[in-house]
Order: structure tokens, then sequence, then C-alpha cells
């Protein structure tokens, strides 16, 4: 056990960089935190490239989920405990690599782009802390540790979308994620409350175990108990679920992600593309065999969520105006691709398709859209701005960025042989074996996703002549390029991946095969969506205010995100603040303190109105005196015998 | 009806008639006039009883020593003929009502108790046996008491010494605050 | 047989030394005042060591008489009493033009209390008491030139001469309905008839009075106020402890046949003097008349240990008392000090006293906390026993409305501490100087404050002595 | 170890305190003495380690006992296990932080610096104290110095506070006094904690007594609805008073509510745990809530602890194992953690002469140490892994679910509630704070000194270290809580 | 009737509470102090009636009366001493004059 401890160095390495910079960075490094961090990442990286040859290099089958390494952290009771271990099983390895690839690209990337920032050794310091919790969220083998990794993932982006944190907005955005991620959290802790208390563990391979086997006990009775109609298990999984869906910006916890676009492009790129944010589909793949074997509804419920989610994210992604808002969006709809695909996938053999093809879009989706971001982090540097209409004719400013940018978007929409397209015609493939709403509503998604990239794509490059307010820099050093090329290789090519030999629900390889006549439908509605756009972004034209002006209440309601925002702030500000809050300040103040000083008070009242009694007049006293004793001598001769 | 017990309700009345007008009249003169033949009467129901040194006493020391020093600090305080301030009817009804009550209660319990009589040979009262038990030291000796009253009756003397006799007593005493004293005046 | 009156009665016999001294004094040349004072603070101090040797228990005059070791203690904490009174307020007693006067009057008072405690008979109870009450009226009237010290001094002659007319008529009852005076005898007599009962209430209200039990209190606040503070102290801690020991004895002893009676008595009794003595003292600004409420309210407290009718009660008193000398002359002590150089007796005027007087403050806010129960000082233990001996019969809920009435006391004692620690104030009270008699008063009081509870054999000492 | 040298220590630096001449002596001498207690502190837990390593296992180690009032049978009886010295832990840290923060002090610094030892005299006191009586004397003996602290040098309506805080824990130990009597004579006439345990009191018994002990105690330590003291007095507490006030004093309470009420009357507790639960879910909720529209940072803070120490009730309502290490768990997390909140908040007023949230903003940007701790000790009170919040709080919240009657899984899912609207008002708080834009006037404040520095970061090593490692404090109050949960199991 | 301990006890009650009676409602403090000895008197005499009908065996109650009397005059002494310096410095000797010490 041991020996695999140099596993648990791929998290441990961010770390150190973390305490590193995050001590000494402001007085030591003020220029070189860059270079350190980037090392410290690349040795992670180095590591778990090693770690992936070494586990799926080992055998021809898929090694079975093992755990290299566990130390228990905390005793609970004599079966529960938080154990700090490492995890390996193909998705686990699959994200290792993931995240510190991309996180090692964000790193380079970033030496150019903060470059003469103010708090650049802090900055890498929270990229490090990002990294490290990322990491030890994917190779978690305890429930309890997911969380705890869940939550560091969490406050690490709040970190770094509030980095700016002089901008009220970034402030405000940083602070909407965080509440809204911990609200489903909050969801996920009592999920994983229910879960334990029936499995009796939180250790993921018994869990798995014992949750999975029709004879034990745990799982009869996770399924017998009822509350409220569903059964233990199915609370369980919904509410742990849950959590996933904050991550994850699922309908309808997605509010935050737009607004946390307010972060450095990079860092957006990194968390809110690549890697954070996937993070609900990886928690529902690792809890896969339970929500499949066990309970189909909440699979179910997995499915919706994710497939609603993508198309209304394609919706408002079309009309935002903000190219980061865009892609937000567009990352909200993929993750929705990855999420139905687990909802219709079933357990093993073939049946199983649709998390092959999930963790395939994970993989794919985390290079063309961590190029994207970069892409538009190019962008933005360019020019100093969000929006769209500042931008126009860059092609031949930015001609490096324009070809990368281009692959990313032709590998998001779809069309072969772009990584993309691999991916996502198997979660097509998958949708349509076991669920046909669900697959009309991913094609239209997916037409309607090669539209707004296009879109993204046309109104940037292409569109209006390029006018430049003076400088003419042009593209971004060396650092910020080859991040651009070596994700771009990425988009082109990882579909080619025999992903399906490496990842699978029981561990029996599967043959991914393309067939063309039933890719044909999605590749043709990926064509259609990019002429559309083409049609009316390539030049400027009155077209799309037109179009706008047609579809006036659906146009209006996408672009103001179908009013969910102002629902929160709603329910939020106007109940939970006006309702509850002021309310219960106002109770404690008055009635609860009041009920204190009432007591103390009407002891003074009392005190007050009895004073008289005092007279000074000495024959009133002796009256009383008198009047004691005859009182006295009556209530022990006659009462009180 | 024999003599003795018609001299006895003859004293009674006297004694009780005295205090009520004693504690109401409104001319402060008569009432200590009142007083005195009340404790008169007193003085008399201990001759009724046989206690002739009690009455003695009685007679010495109230009709002789106390009264007659109420008469004299009545003059010292007050001319003599002037009626007394009037007390408020409800404070005087109130009172009435609470004495009332106590004094029934009172009789109420006097009058249910059956009072145990010994048989005892009575030991007569005379000045001889009174002087003998004062003095002694022994079973049923009244020695200590004696003392006790007699530091007492120093204390008290003290006591009026300084309080009655200020403006003496301060000039022989402190000079600073005499000066003082004077200026004030 | 004279040396066991020599010994048994040497309490008495060295305060009747001392008062002859005094009186002999006073009739041959008289003395200044300056130098005066010291002798008898000596002198005082000699009656109080004294106190601690070649002591024996015994019973003089058949029976009038008793001593014993407890009874010695709790002469001797009188003692210490009278000689810190001695030194704490010697500013205002060497201004006196009556020194020994005064002297001669407390001391027959404590002479009083010294046969009260001994008493063993009602005639010997009566006689000591008037004797411990009547030198104090007149000593309350030492103000002569203050008209609210006549007014105490004729509220309380004119109080305590009804109260002792009352007291009289239920002896005579009790002689009445048992035969007898005597402390031995009258057990055995006591049936518990209806008219024994109401005598024995006339003769508990006679007690009542001189401790301030409701509704027999109302004399006390005004006596307090308008007698000098010497006579205050005096009479709040001197007089109340004295007759807290004969009471407690009186009840333990003679009436331990009435316990049904006199326990329920006395519990209904100890809650309305801790409500109304708390009540009364929250809304006072004078320091003195402040103090006479919250004496009453100790009462109070004194009452739950009695109400236990067990060792452990008499001794948790006497403990308790024996605190309450420390922390009331502490308090008085200070509040004598700032009288009597300033002529402030407000306690809205104490205010920002901190600032200009910390070694006063520290002082008087220590003897409220004892006076409130706060620890580390005594007056937690001593009020802790008396709780604990109270809770012996298992009413909790008396026990239970006594603790709820020290918070009501720990706040006007608070209110105290807070004018003098934190209010501000434009005009503090200067910095005084005082004497050091006084001083030295204010540290034996601040010692014992803090000693008396810690070191824990004063306690066993005084259990042993049961 | 002789247990006696943890109140020695602070009574000899007490008296040198009052002996000293200037204001920079007694700072020292005070420095000196609080850390000769942390190192006392920390031996004590070694000893205690080796000892119990050794295989010594007694129930309390390094017992001794000397008689007090042979009358009343009272003991000065000394003993700790791993709970007491989890909480002496927790004051020897809070103690020496609270000397570094008040090191500018300048108004009568001697006496401000007695009555801080004073009172932490009091709380060492308490917790090694086997005997109720001596117990109950320590925890009285803290009362007045929070008075005087608060009344002395506070802030606001500091006297209105003082007075409050002193009669509602006066009330609070009025109850106690009485609980305390009653098991004093229905359990044999002896104070001994251990002894005490030992009698098992008739059902009637425990039903009167407990709640007067568990509602004396739980005054001390904010339970809802007698909690009202503890937003006036924090507030308006000097911040080394705040600090000890919330961080040592709160846990006066729920270590006497663990220790003597459950643990001497366990029918009574099982008896009255649905009551405890209810209250401190509400308190837990409201406390929230209340303090989300707080304005004052001190507020926050206080009614944020009244949130926090909800937990503790609430595990200690929940009878189990796992519940009640995590309410002593979050004993110990929060009084670091809400000592170190209040040190820097007491450092941010000292610079911006505010506590109004709305009125700061940015402070980041000019004293970033300061800014970066407040920061952490947010994310600690959110409950942000890795800090020692996060631990307590879910040690609670797995032992709480160890029942599994509707009636409890509601009360827990109430409590976990508290955790998102935490965030709101942490963050909320934070963001105002050291975030946004700053003000012109703030742009001269220097960030902390060296003192303080030094006080931040050594709480700072205490949150983490339980953070980080929470197996060493669970194995320290395993045992302890063991040895409660057998006296709960003995009754039914 | 035949005159007895009972005719005696009532008398001595009546006086007595005519006492009270007089102490509670005269506003001269002489007369109130006269009001004072009318009680003491009254329980004089019944210490007298006991000792003379139910005790004669022993002279408790004749003793009592005879130090209350001494006792009587002590304090009527102080009394008046009091009531005198009261008069010098009220000008009065009314009861409700004296009234700065109250509530």
């Amino acid at each position: 056990m041991n020996s695999s401890f140099y596993i648990a160095l791929i998290p441990l390495l961010p770390l150190a960089g973390f305490i590193l910079l995050g001590l000494f960075g402001r007085s030591f490094f003020k220029n070189s935190s860059g270079i350190i961090g980037t090392l410290f990442l690349l040795a992670s990286a180095a590591l778990a490239v090693y770690v992936a040859y070494d586990y799926f290099s080992g055998s021809a089958t898929i090694r079975p989920r093992e755990i290299a390494f566990t130390y228990t952290w905390l005793q609970f009771s004599d079966t529960l405990s938080i154990d700090m271990g490492v995890l390996l099983d193909p998705i686990s390895v699959m994200m290792l690599v993931v995240v510190t690839f991309v996180s090692l690209m964000v790193h380079i990337y970033s030496l150019g782009y903060m470059k003469g920032e103010e708090r650049y050794p802090t900055y890498y310091a929270f990229l490090s802390l990002f990294t490290f919790s990322m990491l030890g969220l994917v190779m978690s083998s305890n429930l309890f540790q997911i969380y705890i990794f869940w939550e560091l993932v969490g406050v690490s982006s709040f970190l770094l979308i509030g980095f700016y944190y002089n901008k009220p907005s970034a402030v405000a955005a940083a602070k909407k994620a965080f509440i809204v991620t911990r609200f489903a959290d909050l969801g996920f802790l009592i999920g994983i409350l229910i879960l334990s208390w029936y499995s009796g563990t939180l250790d993921f391979n018994t869990l798995i175990a014992r949750m999975t086997s029709p004879e034990s006990d745990q799982l009869k009775s996770a399924i017998t108990s009822s509350f409220l109609g569903l059964s233990g298990l199915t609370w369980a999984l919904l509410l742990i679920f849950m959590g996933g869906a904050g991550k994850s910006a699922m309908f309808p916890l997605h509010i935050w992600l737009p607004d946390a676009m307010e972060g450095p492009t990079p860092v957006s790129a990194l968390i809110h593309a690549a890697t954070m944010v996937v993070a609900g589909v990886y928690l529902v793949a690792r809890l896969f065999p339970v929500f499949a074997i066990s309970d189909p509804a909440a699979l179910e419920v997995v499915a919706w969520v994710g497939a609603v989610s993508a198309v209304i994210a394609a919706v408002i992604a079309c009309t935002q105006t903000d190219i980061k808002r865009v892609l937000a969006y567009s990352t909200m709809s993929q993750i929705g691709f990855m999420m139905f695909a687990l909802g219709v996938s079933k357990y093993g053999g073939e049946t199983g398709l649709g998390y092959t093809a999930s963790m395939f879009h994970l993989f794919t989706h985390a290079m063309f859209k961590a190029l994207l971001f970069l892409g538009a982090g190019a962008v933005i540097h360019y020019v100093h701005s969000n929006e769209m209409k500042d931008m126009g004719g860059l092609r031949k400013y930015l001609p490096i960025t324009h070809i990368t940018f281009l692959v990313a978007c032709l590998a998001i929409a779809g069309i072969p042989p772009f990584a993309g397209f691999f991916s996502k015609e198997e979660i097509l493939l998958a949708a349509h074996e076991n669920s046909p709403a669900i697959y009309w509503i991913a094609l239209f998604t997916s037409g309607l996703t090669a539209f707004y990239m296009f879109r993204l794509y046309f109104s940037i490059f292409w569109n209006k002549p390029a006018h430049l307010h003076g400088e003419k820099h042009g593209e971004g050093g060396f650092a910020m390029m080859l991040p651009l090329i070596l994700l771009g290789i990425g988009a082109a090519g990882a579909g080619f991946t025999p992903f399906g030999k490496y990842v699978s629900t029981d561990g029996s390889p599967l043959e991914s095969h393309i067939d063309i006549g039933f890719s044909a439908l999605p590749v043709a509605l990926g064509v259609v969506g990019i002429v559309a756009a083409m049609w009316l972004y390539l030049k400027p034209t009155n077209r799309p205010e037109k179009l706008a002006a047609s579809l006036s209440s659906l146009y209006k309601s996408a672009y103001h995100k179908f009013y969910i925002d102002e629902l929160y702030l709603f329910i939020t500000k106007k109940v939970l603040f006006n309702l509850v809050g002021r309310p219960a300040a106002w109770f404690d103040r008055n009635v609860v303190d009041g009920l204190m000083n009432l007591t103390g008070n009407s002891t003074e009242a009392v005190s007050g109105a009895i004073k008289k009694l005092q007279s000074g007049k000495v024959q009133q006293y002796a009256i009383y005196f008198l009047g004691g004793v005859i009182v006295l001598a009556v209530l022990f001769i006659y009462v009180w015998k | 009806m024999k003599g003795a017990t018609i001299i006895f309700y003859l004293l009674a009345t006297l004694t009780l008639v005295c205090g009520v007008l004693s504690v109401t009249t409104r001319q402060i003169f008569r009432a200590a006039i009142y007083l005195l033949f009340s404790l008169i009467g007193i003085a008399g129901l201990y001759f009724w009883m046989d206690y002739q040194f009690i009455a003695a006493v009685q007679i010495v020391v109230y009709v002789g020593g106390i009264v007659v020093l109420i008469i004299f600090s009545i003059f010292l305080t007050q001319q003599a003929g002037e009626k007394l301030p009037k007390q408020r009817i409800d404070r005087k009804i109130f009172s009435a009502l609470a004495v009332f009550c106590a004094f029934a209660l009172t009789m109420l319990q006097l009058y249910q108790h059956t009072f145990y009589e010994t048989a005892d040979e009575p030991v007569p009262a005379t000045v001889a046996n009174i002087g003998n038990r004062m003095l002694s030291v022994k079973e049923g000796g009244y020695a200590l008491p004696f003392e006790v009253v007699s530091i007492l009756l120093l204390a008290a003397l003290i006591g009026c010494i300084v309080i009655a006799m200020r403006d003496k007593t301060m000039n022989i005493e402190q000079g600073t605050l005499n000066k003082e004293v004077e200026k004030g005046k | 047989m004279l040396n066991d009156f020599l010994i048994l009665m040497k309490p008495e016999l060295t305060v009747t030394v001392i008062l002859f001294l005094l009186l002999f004094i006073k009739i041959g040349k008289g003395m200044k005042n300056e130098t005066l004072l010291p002798l008898i603070q000596v002198l005082l101090l000699l009656n109080f060591l004294l106190g601690f040797f070649f002591n024996k228990q015994g019973v003089l005059f058949e029976g009038l008489y008793t001593s014993t070791s407890m009874i010695v203690f709790q002469k001797n904490i009188l003692n210490l009493g009278v000689y810190l009174i001695s030194l704490l307020c010697a500013d205002w007693l060497r201004k006196t033009p009556h020194l020994p006067e005064f002297f001669m009057l407390m001391l027959s008072a404590l002479l009083g209390m010294f046969f009260m405690i001994s008493s063993g008979n009602l005639l010997m109870f009566y006689l000591s008491l008037e004797l411990a009450t009547i030198p104090v009226a007149a000593m309350a009237n030492f103000d002569l030139e203050k008209k609210i010290s006549s007014e105490a001094a004729m509220k309380m002659i004119l109080s305590s001469a009804f109260s002792s007319g009352i007291l009289l008529f239920g002896i005579s009852l009790l002689y009445g309905a048992t035969g007898t005076i005597s402390f031995a005898e009258l057990p055995a007599q006591l049936d518990g008839s209806p008219l024994q009962i109401m005598a024995f209430v006339f003769l508990f209200t006679a007690f009542a009075f001189k401790l301030s039990i409701v509704p027999f209190h109302l004399w006390t606040a005004d006596v307090y106020e308008g007698s000098p503070i010497a006579v205050t102290s005096f009479l709040s801690v001197i007089s109340k402890g004295s007759i807290a020991f004969i009471f407690i004895s009186t009840l333990y002893k003679v009436f331990q046949p009435m316990e049904a009676i006199w326990y329920n008595m006395i519990v209904v009794l100890a809650i309305a003097t801790m409500v109304i003595g708390n009540l009364f003292a929250l809304r006072q600004q004078n320091i003195k008349r402040f103090l006479a409420f919250s004496s009453i309210a100790q009462v109070g407290f004194i009452l739950v240990a009695i109400s236990s009718n067990s060792p452990a009660g008499l001794s948790a008193v006497v403990y308790f008392v024996l605190i309450y000398v420390f922390s009331n002359l502490a308090a008085f002590g200070v509040a004598s000090v700032i009288s009597e150089k300033t002529g402030r007796e407000n306690i809205d005027e104490y205010k920002g006293l901190y600032k200009t007087n910390p070694f006063l403050t520290w002082v008087l806010a220590l003897a409220l906390f004892s006076l409130a129960g706060v620890p580390p000082t005594a007056g937690f233990f001593g009020k802790l026993f008396l709780l604990t001996a109270g809770a012996t019969k298992a009413d909790y809920w008396f026990v239970t409305v006594a603790a709820l009435n020290m918070i009501i006391s720990l706040y006007y004692y608070l209110r105290i501490t807070r004018a003098m620690f934190m209010d501000k104030n434009d005009q503090p009270i200067e910095k005084l100087r005082p004497d050091p008699s006084a001083r030295l008063a204010l540290l034996i009081c601040t010692a014992g404050i803090i000693l008396t509870g810690l070191l824990s054999w004063v306690y066993d000492y005084i259990v042993k002595l049961n | 170890m002789n247990l006696l040298l943890l109140i020695g220590i602070p009574l000899v630096a007490a008296l040198a305190v009052l002996a000293s001449r200037n204001a920079k002596q007694v700072r020292w001498i005070s420095l000196t003495g609080a850390t000769a207690q942390l190192i006392a502190s920390f031996a004590l837990l070694f000893a205690f380690k080796t000892e119990r390593a050794a295989g010594n296992t007694a129930q309390m180690l390094f017992e001794q006992k000397h008689a007090l009032f042979p009358a009343w049978n009272i003991n000065f009886h000394l003993g700790v296990d791993g709970i007491s010295i989890a909480m002496i832990l927790l004051t020897s840290f809070v103690l020496v932080a609270g000397v570094l923060v008040s090191w500018n002090v300048e108004k009568m610094t001697k006496e401000f610096y007695f009555l801080l030892i004073l009172l932490a005299l009091g709380a060492y006191g308490f917790f090694i104290s086997l005997d109720l009586f001596i117990l109950f004397f320590f925890l009285e003996i803290s009362v007045i110095p929070k008075y005087l602290l608060i009344g002395i040098w506070g802030s606001g309506k500091k006297e209105y506070s003082a007075n409050k805080l002193a009669l509602m824990l006066m009330g609070g130990s009025a109850l106690i006094l009485v609980g305390m009597l009653g098991l004093y004579f229905e359990g044999g006439r002896s104070f001994d904690l251990l002894q005490l345990s030992k009698m098992s009191f008739d059902t009637t018994t425990q039903h009167i007594l407990f709640p007067l002990l568990f509602i004396g105690f739980g005054v001390f330590t904010a339970l809802f609805p007698f909690h009202t003291w503890v937003p006036d007095g924090h507030s308006s507490a000097p911040t080394a008073g705040s600090m000890f006030l919330a961080g040592i004093s709160m846990k006066l309470g729920g270590y006497g509510c663990l220790r003597v009420a459950t643990y001497l009357l366990p029918e009574g507790a099982k008896e009255y745990a649905n009551i405890i639960i209810v209250l401190s879910a509400i308190a837990i909720l409201y406390g929230a809530f209340a303090t989300m529209m707080q304005k004052d940072l001190k507020y926050i803070n206080a009614y944020s602890s009244v949130s926090h120490v909800g937990f503790s009730l609430l595990g200690i309502g929940m009878l189990t194992q796992t519940a009640m290490t995590g309410a002593v768990m979050q004993m110990v997390s929060h009084g670091v953690m809400t000592a170190l909140f209040f040190a820097v908040i007491g450092m941010i007023y000292d610079r911006t002469h505010t506590r109004m949230v709305a009125d700061m903003g940015g402070l980041m940007k000019v004293m970033p140490f300061v800014a970066t701790v407040f920061f952490i000790v947010g994310l600690c009170s959110l409950g942000l892994p890795g800090l020692s919040g996060f631990v307590a709080e879910m040690t609670v919240f797995v032992g709480s679910w160890e029942h599994a009657d509707a009636f409890h899984r509601i009360a827990t899912i109430a409590a976990a509630m508290s955790i998102v609207v935490t965030a709101v008002y942490i963050l909320r708080a934070v963001g105002q704070t050291v975030m946004g834009p700053i003000k012109n006037e703030y742009i001269q404040l220097k960030d902390a000194n060296w003192n303080e520095k030094l006080a931040a970061i050594l709480l700072l090593a205490g949150i983490l270290a339980i953070g980080i490692a929470p197996f060493w404090l669970n194995d320290l109050l395993k045992p302890g809580i063991e040895v409660i949960m057998q006296k709960l199991a003995s009754v039914n | 009737m035949e005159p007895g301990l009972y005719q005696l006890l009532f008398i001595s009650a009546a006086l007595f509470f005519i006492g009270v009676y007089g102490f509670f409602t005269r506003r001269n403090l002489i007369t109130m102090l006269m009001s004072v000895e009318l009680v003491l008197n009254s329980v004089n005499l019944n210490f007298i009636a006991f000792n003379k009908y139910l005790w004669p065996g022993r002279m408790d109650g004749l003793f009592f009366t005879i130090f209350v009397i001494a006792i009587a005059a002590a304090e009527a002494a102080v009394a008046i001493a009091i009531i005198i310096n009261l008069y010098r410095s009220h000008q009065s000797i009314d009861v409700e004059n004296a009234e700065e010490l109250k509530y």
C-alpha cells in the first residue's frame, strides 16, 4: 500500500505549491511564483500521466476499482469513518490526467495572461489550491472525502471568481457561486447521511458492493423504507445528485455559472469549463452502479434534469452578447449532455454505452471548452472587452487564436473528425436506444449548439471590420500561445482515443463504432446551424434584430435567462431576508430579549409601585406591625395548624 | 355583691375610662392627667390583689416619676392649654378596626384557653421576700437581672444627658465646633 | 465559684471594665478625643483578643446565664465588629463631642447583647434586649445638629417601645399559659395550644422587629439613614448578628416543640423579606438606606438557613454573620470615609470613584460582591452554606426562590459597582486620604472578605464549636 | 502531573500583575504567565497521553483530593480526562491570544490583565474540578471579571450589556445551585462528581433536577431562549473580553451540561432530550437567520455564536457517542474560531473605528494579513473542510443521524440547513469588509502588529490542528464520552 | 360576677389595645409615649394577675413587673430626651412633621 503513496503526491504537490506561494509568495516570489506554481504542476501532471500509463497499460482488461492508499482521518463510530485515500479506477485516472493537463495549460497560459497583476503570487496560490482540491476530489475513496474536497473546490472557486476583489460584481458573483453550490451541497450532505446510514459505510468500495447486491440487508432496508412516497435510497441518491447538480450548474441550480465569468478568464477555462463543473457528472458516475442497478428512478431524474439543462442553456446561449457568458451557457448545455448520457445509460455491457459516452464527452469537452475559454481570453486580452459588439474581424490580428478557436467550435458543433463528434455521437446513440424523447431534445440542442457557437465565432472573427484602439500588440506571448496550440491538437484529435476500451460500466471493454447512417442527421443539423449562423453573422446586417423581433417574447425571455435569476432574487431577498431573517432578528431583539428585559423592568416597576409602603410615618409602621401580628396569629392558629 | 367586687369594678372602670380618655382627649395636659388616673387605677388593682409592694412601686415610679417627667416635658415643648392636632379620620377608623380585631382575637384565645392552676402554697409578696430574692444568686434569685437593669439605667442616664443637654456639653468640650455653632446662630 | 464566675463572664466583665474606665475618664479630667480614641481602640482590641483565651463552658446564676464555646465565639464576633467600627469611623468619632459617652452607650449595648446571647430566661432576655436597644436609640441621636438624626432616634425609640410592648404582652401570655419563663423549663410546657401559638407570634415579632423581617422592618431604613454611620453599622451588623444568634438558639432550643409552626412562619417571612428587601433596595439613592434594605434582604437569607432547624443551620448562620461583619462593615466603612470627608452619601455621587480612589472602590466593590455572594469572596461561601442548610428540609422551591432573589440583589449591588467603575462623572469625589486606622480596618475587612471563605478551616472551626 | 499547577500559574501571574509597577511589566508578566500556562497545558496533554498509553484506564487521571469543608463533605477534588484536557488546551490558546491582542490597552492596564487572568483562572479551575462545589465556585468566579471587563473597557451600551450578562449568568447559576443542592441531598450528601455518578437517582428526582442543571448551564452556553446576553455582551466587550466570553466562558456551560447534567442524570437527559434538540435546532437556525440581518461585525459573530454553540447542545441532546464527541469538538472548535474571529474584528475596529459592515470595504488592500485571517476564520465558521468547524459539525450530523426516527431526522436536517445560511452571512460580512472597493479614509491603515499576528497565528494553528488532523482530538475525547455513554446506557 | 383572672385579663387586654390605639392615632410624640406607658402597664397587670391566680408559688411574674417598671422609666427618660431634642431641631413634636426619612 505504501508503494502507492506516490499517487498521493499528485494532489500533494499542488498543495505544497499553495502553501509555499500562499505564505511566502508575496514576500519572496513576487515574480517567480508563476514559474514555481507551474513547475509543481508539471511534476504533478507527469506523475498523473505515469499513473494513467501504469494503470491502463497493465492488462488487457480494465482494472477494477482499487484503493491504492487509505488513512483513517476521523472515526465517527465503529462503522463510519472518514478515510483519506486514493481510489483508482478508469474514470478517476482519466480525471487525474484531464485535471492536471488542463490545469497545467492554464498555469502556463496565465504566465502570460496574468503578468503584471498585483496579486500574481496569490493567483497562483489559489490555482494550486484549486488543483489540489480537484485532484483530491477525483481520487476520493470515501463518500465523505469527496464531500470534503467538494467543499474545498467550492471555496477555491470562490477565491478565484472573487480574485478581482475590489470589483463589486466579482465579489457578488463569487458569493453567488458559493452560496448556490452550498445550498446544493446541503442536499449532498443529507444524501451522504442517508446513504451512509443505510449502507453502514462511507467507503466507496464497500458502499457500492452493499448497495448493488440484491441480497444485502442494507439494500433491502434502504429500498423498503419510504418517506413521502420515495424510498430511502431514492432520497439519498436524489439528494446526492442535488449536490452534483449544484456544482455542475444543472437547471435550476445553474444561475451561478454565468456570473462566475467575473473571474479571470483562465480560471473560467479551468474551473468553469473543464474541471470543477463536471464534478457533478463525476459524482453521479462514481455512484453509477448504485443508480443504475438499484434505483433506475433516480437515474431517470438525472437524465431529465440533464436534458432540460442542455436545451435551456443552448437557447439562452443564442441570445447572450457577452462572449464568456455564451461560453458559460454552452458549458452548461454540454454538461447537460453528459448528465443525460449517464441518465439514459444502464449497467453492464453494451447497455452501458451512455456511461462511457458521458465520460468520453467529459474528456473531449475538457479539451475544446478549455480551448474556447483560453481563446476567448486571448480575444478579451486584446480588445479589453467581453462584449460581442466591441469585436469583429479579428482573424487578421489573432491568427493562431482564430484557428484554434475555429477548431474548438467545430469540435463542439460535432463536425467530424473533431473530438466532439465522436463523443456526441455516442451520447446520441445511447439516448436513441433508451429514451427517444431525450434523443430528439438532444438532437435539437446539438443543432442549436452549432448555431450559437458559430454565432460567436463569426461575431468575433468576421462580421464588421475590426476597429482598434491604438495598440496593435497582436497575439499574447508564447506562454499564451502554447496552451492554445496544445489544446487545439487535443480538441482535434482526442476523439480518436479508444475510450470504450478503458472506461465502461462493468469493466468489460466496449467497442465504439461509427454508424454513418445514424451520424448523418446530427452532423447535418450541425451544418444547418453553422450555415444559419453564417447567414446571420458573417457580415454586419440587421437580420439578427429582425429575427429577434419576430421571436420577440421568446427572445426576450431567453435574453433574460428565463427570469430565473429574478426568481432567485425574489426568493432570497424577499422571502429569506425579509420574511425569515428580518422577523427572526426582530423577534430576538423584541420578544426574546424583550421578555428578559421585561422581567427586569417589571421588577423595577413593582419596586416603584410599593415604595409608598415605606411612608416614613412611624405610626403607619406600627399599624403594619400589628397587622403582621394579626395575620400571622390567624394564619397559624386557624389556617395552617 | 361583695365590697371587694364593687371596688374591683370601680377600679377597672376608672382604669379603662381614664385610659380611653387619655388617648382620645385633645388637650395634652388633660391626657397626662387621665393617664395618671389610669395608672393609679392599676395601682389600685394591685392593692386589690394584695400586692402592696408592687402597688407602691407603681405609684412611686409611674405617678411620681414618669408622669411627672411627661408633664414636665409637656411644659417644655408646648403650651399646656393648646389643643392637639387632629388625626386623619381614616387613620382613626382603620386603627380602631385593627385594634378591635386584635383585641377580639386575643380575648377569644384567652377565653378559650383553660388555664392550668397550681395548688402551690402562695409565697407572700412581702418586701422582705422580694428584697431577698432580688439580691440572691441562688435558684429564683434576681441578682443578675438587677445588675443588668442598673447598667441600663446608667446607660439611659448617659444617653439623656448627652441628648438633652447638648448645647451645654458642646460649650464645654469642643472649642472649634462651638464657634461654628455660634456663627450658625 | 468566683473563678468560674470570672472566667465564664469574662466577656461581660471586660466590657464592663472598659465601660467604667471610660466613665471615670469622663467624670475625671476628661481627655482630648485625639488621645482618647486610640486608647479606646486599643482597649477594644484587647477585649477582642482576650475573647480567645481562658474560655470555658458553664452555667451561672442557676441557669440565668449560660456560656458555651459557641456563645463565646459569637461574642468574639461581636467584639470584633465593635473594634472594627471604632477604627472605621475614626473620622467621625474624633469629631464627635461626646466620644466617651458614645462608647459607653455602645459598650452597654454590647453588654446587653452579651447577656442576651447568654440569657437563660425570658426576663433576662427581655432586659438585655432593652439594654441592647435603648442606648442605641440614644446613639442614633448623636449627630445632634442634624434633624434626621433626631428623627431617626425618635423613630427607633418609639418603634422599639411599641415592639417591646408587643413582646411583653406575648411573654405575659406565655407565662400565663406555661407558668414559667425559664428557657430550660419552657419546652416541656409547650403543647401548641392556640394561646401559646399567639403568645409565640407576639414574642416572635420582637425578634422579627430587631432582625428587620418583613413586615416588621419598616423602621430599619429610616433609622439607618438618619443615624451616624457608626451607629448604622453597629445596628446593621452587631445588633443584627446578636439577635440572629439568640433567635436561632431560642427557636432550636426553647421552641423546638413548636417547630411545625415556626418552620412555616419562617419560610413565609423569609420569602417576603428577601423579596421586599430586594425590591426596595433597587431604587435607593442614599448609600446607607441602600445598605439598610440590602441588610433586610440578607436577613431573608439567614432565615433560609434558620428554617433548617439543624446544627448545620446554626453554624451556617454564625459563619455568615462573621462574613457579614467583614463585608457590611467594609461597605459602611467606605461610606463613612466618604461621607465624613465630603458629606456625600448619594450613590450617584459615587460615579467615577475609581478614578480618584481606587483603594476605596476596590474595598467597596469587594464588600458588595461578598454581600451579593460572588466568589472568591467569603460571601459566596456564606450564602451557599445558608442555602445548603436551608435545603436540608428538601424544600427546593424555597431554595429556588432564595437563589433567584440572589439575582435581584446582584442587580443592585452591581449598580453601585457600575457607578464607581464605569460611569463618567465631571465632578467625581476628590482623592481622599482615609484615617490610618480606617485604612487598617478596611484592610482587615478586605482580608476577612477574601480569606474567611478560602481558608476553609474557619468554617470547620465553627462547626466544631457546636 | 500536579493539577494544582494549572490554577497556580494564573494565580501567581494575577498576583504578580497586581504587584507590578507599570503597564509594560504588566504585559510581559501576563504574557509569561499565559505562555507558561500554555506549556503546562501541553505538558498535561503529553503526561495524559503517556499515562493512557501506559495502560492507566482510570476514568480521571492525576486525581487529588483535599478535604475542604468536611462538615459538608466538600473536597477539593481535582482530576482530568480527555474532555477536560481539550477544554484546558482551548483555554490556554485563547488566554495567550487574549493577552497578545490586548497589548495596546492603555486604560487601567493592570486591572485589565488582572481580570483577564482571573477569568482564565476560573475556567481552568472549572475544567479540572471533580467536586460540584468547587466547580460551581470556579464557574461563578468568572462572572464578575466578565462584568467588569465589559463595563469598564467595553464600548457601546456597555453598562447595559454588562448588567444583563452578569444577571443572566447569575440567574443560570442560581438554577445550577438549586440543582446542585438537589444532587447533594438526594445523592447521599456529597458533591463529588465521581461519587454522585455511582448513585442512581430516582426518576422523579432526575426529572426535576435535570432541567435545573441543564438550563442553568445552558444560560452560560446560550441555550435558546436564554441567549440574549450573548449578542449584547459580546458586542460591548473589549476584544479580549469577547474572545474569552465566546471562546471560553460559553464553553463552561457546555461542559457543565455534559459533565454534570447529562452524566449524572441520564434519565433526565433522556426525558428532556427532545426538548433540548428542539431548542438547539431552533437556536441554530434562528441564530443563523438573525445573524443574516446584523450590521455590526460583533453582532454578527455573537449571533453566529448562538447558532454554532447550538450544535454543541444539539450533539448533547442527541445522546449518541458520535454526536456527543461532535458536541465537544464543536466546543473546542468554536472556542478557538470565535476567539480568533473576535480578535480579528478587534484588529479591524482598532484601525477603522467602526464595526459597521456597511462602512467598510476593500480592507484586503491595506491589511492583507488581517483580511486573510478574517477570511479564513469566516470559512471556518461556515464549515469549510480542513478547518475545525467542519469536523465538529459533521461529527454532530453523523451522530445525530444515528437516530432513525423522523423527529431526529428533521431536527438534523434543520440544523444542517444552517450551513447554507451561515455561508450567506459570512460571505456577506467578508465580502463587504475585506473585499470590494476600498474607501479613501482607510487607505492609510496599517496591517497587524507583531503581537496581533502572533495571536492570530496561534489560534489559526489551533483551527488547523483540529481541521486537518481531527483524529487526535477524537482519540482524546473518546474515552471520556464513552463513560458518559455507558452511564446513559445503564438506564432505560 | 366574681372578679377573677378573666376579668383582670380583660382589663389588661383592653388597656393594651387602648394603648395601641393611642399609639396609632396620636400625633403628638408625648401622647404617643403616654400610650406606650399604657401598654406597658397592661402587661404588668397581666403578669401580676397570672402570678396571683395561677402561679402563686413563684414570683416570676412579680419580678417581671418590677423590672418592666424600671425599664419603662429608663425608656421614657431616653424617649423624652430624644423628643425634646427633636423639638429643638423641628420646633414641633408632631410626628407628622418628622418626615425627612422615607421611601
